[in-house]
């Protein structure tokens, strides 16, 4: 498999499902696995469409949309296991739910407690960066730690296209190109970075192709196809795991609403954009295969959808549920013991706030 | 005359700003969507996408090209997405924007603007609601302003333009809708190192800028009701600063409250404390006390309001001081 | 007891710190010539490339690759190899390094040490003589530290290397060679947070920290052998700040000068005469004065010594709060 | 020339005049161009020794020599003409001389004096950059304004090997790829940055091929080969002033001496290295041919360098003659107009240091 995987990456756009859900190059994907990524691109599509409801009823701050990047986001992560490091950004969240960082934390965050930055002990995510580009070399230092420790985990970043343009992923480029740390650098190139285009972002025709300005490879993928983009981190991972390295993973893909809920996308870009994009949505091509596959149905679908929206709900309660700092908690994690300063302004924000 | 809101103001004084044909702006998202403000909504409609350039993600980019362009004669107004986006660009501006006039003795200057979005108050992620002016003001070269009305927002931004030197011009966001008023009659500039007399007052100065001049003025509303005269300053300028009025001020009162978001350690308010003990400590009958947002990191929106000065913070170190 | 120079005290506590096998040392040119003031000489050596790293010329990746290895266990000592290149690493330092614990409510932490070689005085090149710590004091999640002798040097860092927050550690590059003594006798850590008493006296307070101790002690010489009592402080830490001592002092000599390098405006100067008439205004028989570098870019070696606080500089604030 | 030019480019290194004095590949050069060249680099070498001899004698600060680049440096320069603008490094001091940068102001920046950073009008030429990296943007804005103000002016920046790990090279490079702006990047790769090879500066195989990932392209040239320095240069800047957008130049040179008066570069490198270089010489190789052409010896040689010493040393005198700033001159060049607060310091430094 390997073999044939480089050859097409070799040629271009890495693809293994089609939009209207064939296989390509006769490669035969197995059914549990596939049903497993398709269920947890159901969650992750529901999770956006509620946050996305909440954020307008006030119940959220703003909320970053990841819908149309689904396979992205699941694919990304598919071939991490527990000990590996996932850095990832603020449109992240369905890639850091099946990493295993919880919704209720995701949620915290964008309701806006800092309790969601706290993941539970074992989850070894960072809390999403908010930072465009500063997060991408962290996961090279991690990477780099791994080595010297002597573990064989490997990092994962996540991060745009537009965050290609900053000086820190350079740095963090070659810095994983010097060092031959074990990161994989995932870049979601969803066409945008709020209003400027992708071509406008950087001159290079392709993002992936940077890679070899610092000594490693880079490959293009389509990143509405969980099962390209999985085989992809796979070898990337392998190679990470094995002492060859660094990898640059372009994953082409659309977002599909706004950049936040606070964006207004129709001040740049063309309704027909997003509808072309639209035929190529990243669920469909799955359901149609499994469909195909005789292993899908309505009832399924239904099923997989209750299911998931019980446990979203169950983390909006849980997250909802958690009252606010107090004036006096915000003070409690600048440093693992407050500073005299801080004792004095925790007192008086006591006094003079009753 | 025409009630504007501050973002209003800035987009008036910019679009009269690109009738001189050296004007750029830069930044990142300000020509299609207009920032993500709208503070510079219709400009690139007007001016075309060659003046109003819409960069890439690269803030010290951002800020390193206009640089170059300021040498070469064009006038740059640049604009970094928010103030916690600005670190990036902050080599590029202390190590170049504000030292290339000494650094040449006056035989390459890089007369530009650089407007920064900043403060707390609306719920934002982390990084969005910084207010870190503290670590512009003490880079010499610069000049640092902020605006807190529309009337000083376009009078500021007017006068940051007619300077031959670097002007941080710093936006509270906190006011963009919130803050209404007119524009300058006659458009004129707001002179850069003037304090803006707010009100006079006898018993009480209180002292502060950009967007919590809303509850200092709240407060001193809340005092006077109480039959206490409170002078009221809007420093505007930062540097260089107005210790005239300052002092003055001071001297006169003999009770200083100095007001700012950003967090107390090290913060500007230290700097406004003790120049006024060095030049009017023999007046003073309280000490000049700070009331600022905390040592922490501004929390989020579930708790931001337990960070930002209050006016209850104000007047409880306003009768602290009235004690003494 | 030997006698050893500051560079050669901190080069020891590096030793002494690479003992503990989470400890790397990353820097530019640290590794194979021991950096450029030869403070991490033979380290490498000695330990190996693995742990004593050469890194490419990029300080913002440097300072991000650290948080990245703090995160995972390691504990990062990090050169800057000039204050004035710290800048294009302030990004990850403020957004990252100060806040993972914030951001993260514990979970994470990112305990490091970042050693800046600071301050004027060898006649260097643009740049190289930057006096910035304002900049790192002002940000809530980080500690800053300055030593001044060898001693403290050692103590301090070896503090540093143990406390579980980031420690920003400044190295007066003028006194790595000029500044001799031994190391602690037990080699135990200095407190963070507390200053320390260099003198004792009743007259007159004067607070330093770093390469103007060497200034202000010999100001306070020549003011004792004129019959002056002056207790000196070197503060140690900028933050946490020794508040109590500072306050004590001031209380108990009604007069104080505060002394540093950096310019004025904005300097941790401000912060310091800010704090003491705060806790201790109606002790004060003189405005607190300072006595800093000016406000402009530190001249180059030629008009060096006009930029930096003389004795005799001092001696003359001290003269004028004696007057008061 | 220009096709030969490009398809030598296309084979790897640029070269036109070999270490032994022969021109490659039939090139003609013309001898009285050959003759300027040559007496700029003969009076470069002059001063570098000059300024290393007044530096060992505490007469200069620092200095960094650039003995083994005279090649580089005047190569990159020739093609430009007044308007266009140099932005170059602390090492450049022979480009910017022969820029029009005179001795005197290079010279007093390397006494310790600010005046140093003042060329005289019409030299569009920054004061050199002291920190790595951070200048190359300012030679994409300057060429950027070029083309918003209808000019046809080019930038050219020099950098060295080290600096494209900064982020700021990055931003740079973008920026020239997107905006197309007229800027040609000119690395002297001298192999080492302070203590740090190049082969461990970046893992990309040449420093020439980043180009790619900005979406422009990138050559490399024998840096100790002034005639294809020159070449590769006039080249780029017929590109940018037609508005092909910009280069990036790749030079591959050494740095024979230590990277500034307080280096010891025994602690880093082998002398053999040194001694090879040695050989490669970029001032023997033009003598030769010079010599063969019939058009140099022993007598010219003599004269330039009587000349050239004559220059050097007038400068010398003129910058050391300037008395050093006085206590209040200091507070001078920080503003247009000094603030309130500075005139008070300076009243201050008046009074307390009589
Ligand atoms: C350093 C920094 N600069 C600017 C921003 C503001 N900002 C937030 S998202 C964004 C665009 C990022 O685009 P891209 O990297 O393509 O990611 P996407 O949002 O498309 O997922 C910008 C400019 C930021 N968060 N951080
Ligand atoms: C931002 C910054 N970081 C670090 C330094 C210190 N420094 C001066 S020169 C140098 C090496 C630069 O190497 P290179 O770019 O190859 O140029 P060369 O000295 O070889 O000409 C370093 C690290 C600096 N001047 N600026
Ligand atoms: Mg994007
Ligand atoms: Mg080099």
């Amino acid at each position: 498999m390997l073999q044939q995987l480089a050859c097409q990456i070799m040629s271009g756009l890495l693809q293994i499902l089609s939009p209207d859900g064939r296989t390509v190059n006769g490669t035969q994907p197995q059914v549990s696995t596939v049903i497993r990524r398709y269920e947890a691109m159901i969650e992750s599509r529901l999770y956006d469409r509620k946050a996305s409801a909440l954020q307008r009823q006030g119940r959220l701050a703003t909320y970053a949309s990841y819908a149309g990047q689904e396979a992205c986001q699941i694919g990304a992560v598919a071939p991490l296991s527990r000990r590996d490091w996932l850095v990832a950004s603020y449109r992240d969240a369905a890639a850091m739910r099946f990493f295993g960082y919880p919704w209720k934390n995701l949620l915290l965050t964008r309701i806006g407690d800092e309790r969601g930055g706290c993941p539970p002990e074992g989850v070894n995510a960072l809390p999403p960066s908010i930072t465009v580009g500063g997060h991408m070399i962290h996961a090279v230092g991690i990477a780099w730690a791994e080595i010297l420790q002597g573990g064989d985990a490997v990092a994962l970043t996540m991060f745009g296209d537009g965050a290609t343009s900053e000086g820190d992923f350079h740095e963090a480029m070659n810095f994983a190109g010097v060092y031959r740390t074990p990161t994989i650098f995932f870049c979601q190139n969803n066409g945008w970075a709020i209003s400027m285009p992708r071509s406008r972002q950087t001159a290079s025709p392709t993002i992936a192709q940077k890679a070899e300005a610092y000594g490693f490879g880079g490959v293009m993928v389509d990143g509405n196809d969980v099962l390209a983009v999985e085989a992809a981190v796979s070898e990337a991972v392998g190679r990470a795991r094995s002492g060859q390295g660094p990898t640059l993973i372009e994953a082409i893909t659309y977002r599909m609403n706004a950049h936040t809920t606070t964006d207004d996308p129709r001040r740049y870009r063309d309704n027909q954009e997003v509808e072309e994009w639209q035929k190529r949505d990243p669920l469909e091509r799955v359901r149609l295969w499994l469909v195909d596959q005789g292993a899908w149905d309505e009832a399924r679908q239904a099923e997989a959808e209750r299911k998931a929206t019980e446990r979203i709900e169950a983390a909006v309660q849980e997250a909802e549920a958690i009252p606010p700092f107090t004036a006096t908690e915000i003070f409690d994690a600048m440093y693992a013991t407050p500073t005299g300063a801080l004792l004095d302004q925790r007192r008086r924000a006591q006094v003079e706030r009753p | 005359m025409t009630e504007v809101n501050l973002a209003q103001a800035i987009n008036s004084a910019l679009d009269r700003a690109l009738e001189d044909p050296r004007v750029v702006l830069l930044g990142e998202d300000i020509g299609q969507t207009g920032g993500v403000f709208r503070v510079t909504d219709g400009l690139m409609e007007k001016y075309g996408a060659e003046r109003v350039i819409d960069t890439p993600v690269a803030e010290s980019g951002i800020v390193g090209a206009a640089f170059g362009m300021a040498i070469a004669g064009l006038l740059p107004i640049v604009e970094m997405q928010f103030m916690g986006f600005s670190y990036p660009a902050y080599d590029q501006i202390i190590s170049h924007v504000a030292r290339i006039r000494h650094r040449s003795r006056h035989r390459f200057t890089a007369p530009m603007v650089i407007r920064i979005p900043y403060g707390a108050g609306i719920g934002a992620s982390e990084h969005h609601s910084e207010s870190t002016e503290a670590i512009y003001a003490h880079i010499p070269g610069l000049k640092v302003v902020v605006c807190s009305t529309p009337d000083n927002a376009y009078g500021l931004l007017s006068a940051a333009l007619e300077d031959p030197d670097p002007v941080i011009f710093l936006e509270p966001i906190r006011l963009y809708r919130a803050a209404r008023g007119a524009l300058p009659e006659d458009g004129d500039p707001t002179p850069i190192g003037s304090a803006r007399l707010e009100r006079k007052g006898s018993d009480l100065s209180l002292i502060s800028y950009g967007a919590m001049m809303r509850e200092t003025t709240a407060a001193a509303d809340r005092l006077e009701a109480e039959g206490v005269s409170v002078e009221v300053i809007d420093l505007q300028s930062l540097v260089p600063i107005d210790a005239d009025c300052l002092v003055a001020s001071a001297r006169k009162t003999g009770r200083v409250v100095v007001i700012h978001e950003a967090p107390s350690t090290g913060g500007f308010g230290g700097e406004v404390a003790a120049r006024i003990q060095e030049q009017a400590l023999f007046y003073l009958r309280a000490p000049v006390l700070r009331v600022t947002g905390w040592d922490v990191v501004v929390p989020l929106r579930q708790a931001e309001h337990h960070y930002l000065p209050s006016v209850e913070r104000i007047l409880s170190a306003a009768y602290t001081v009235l004690e003494d």
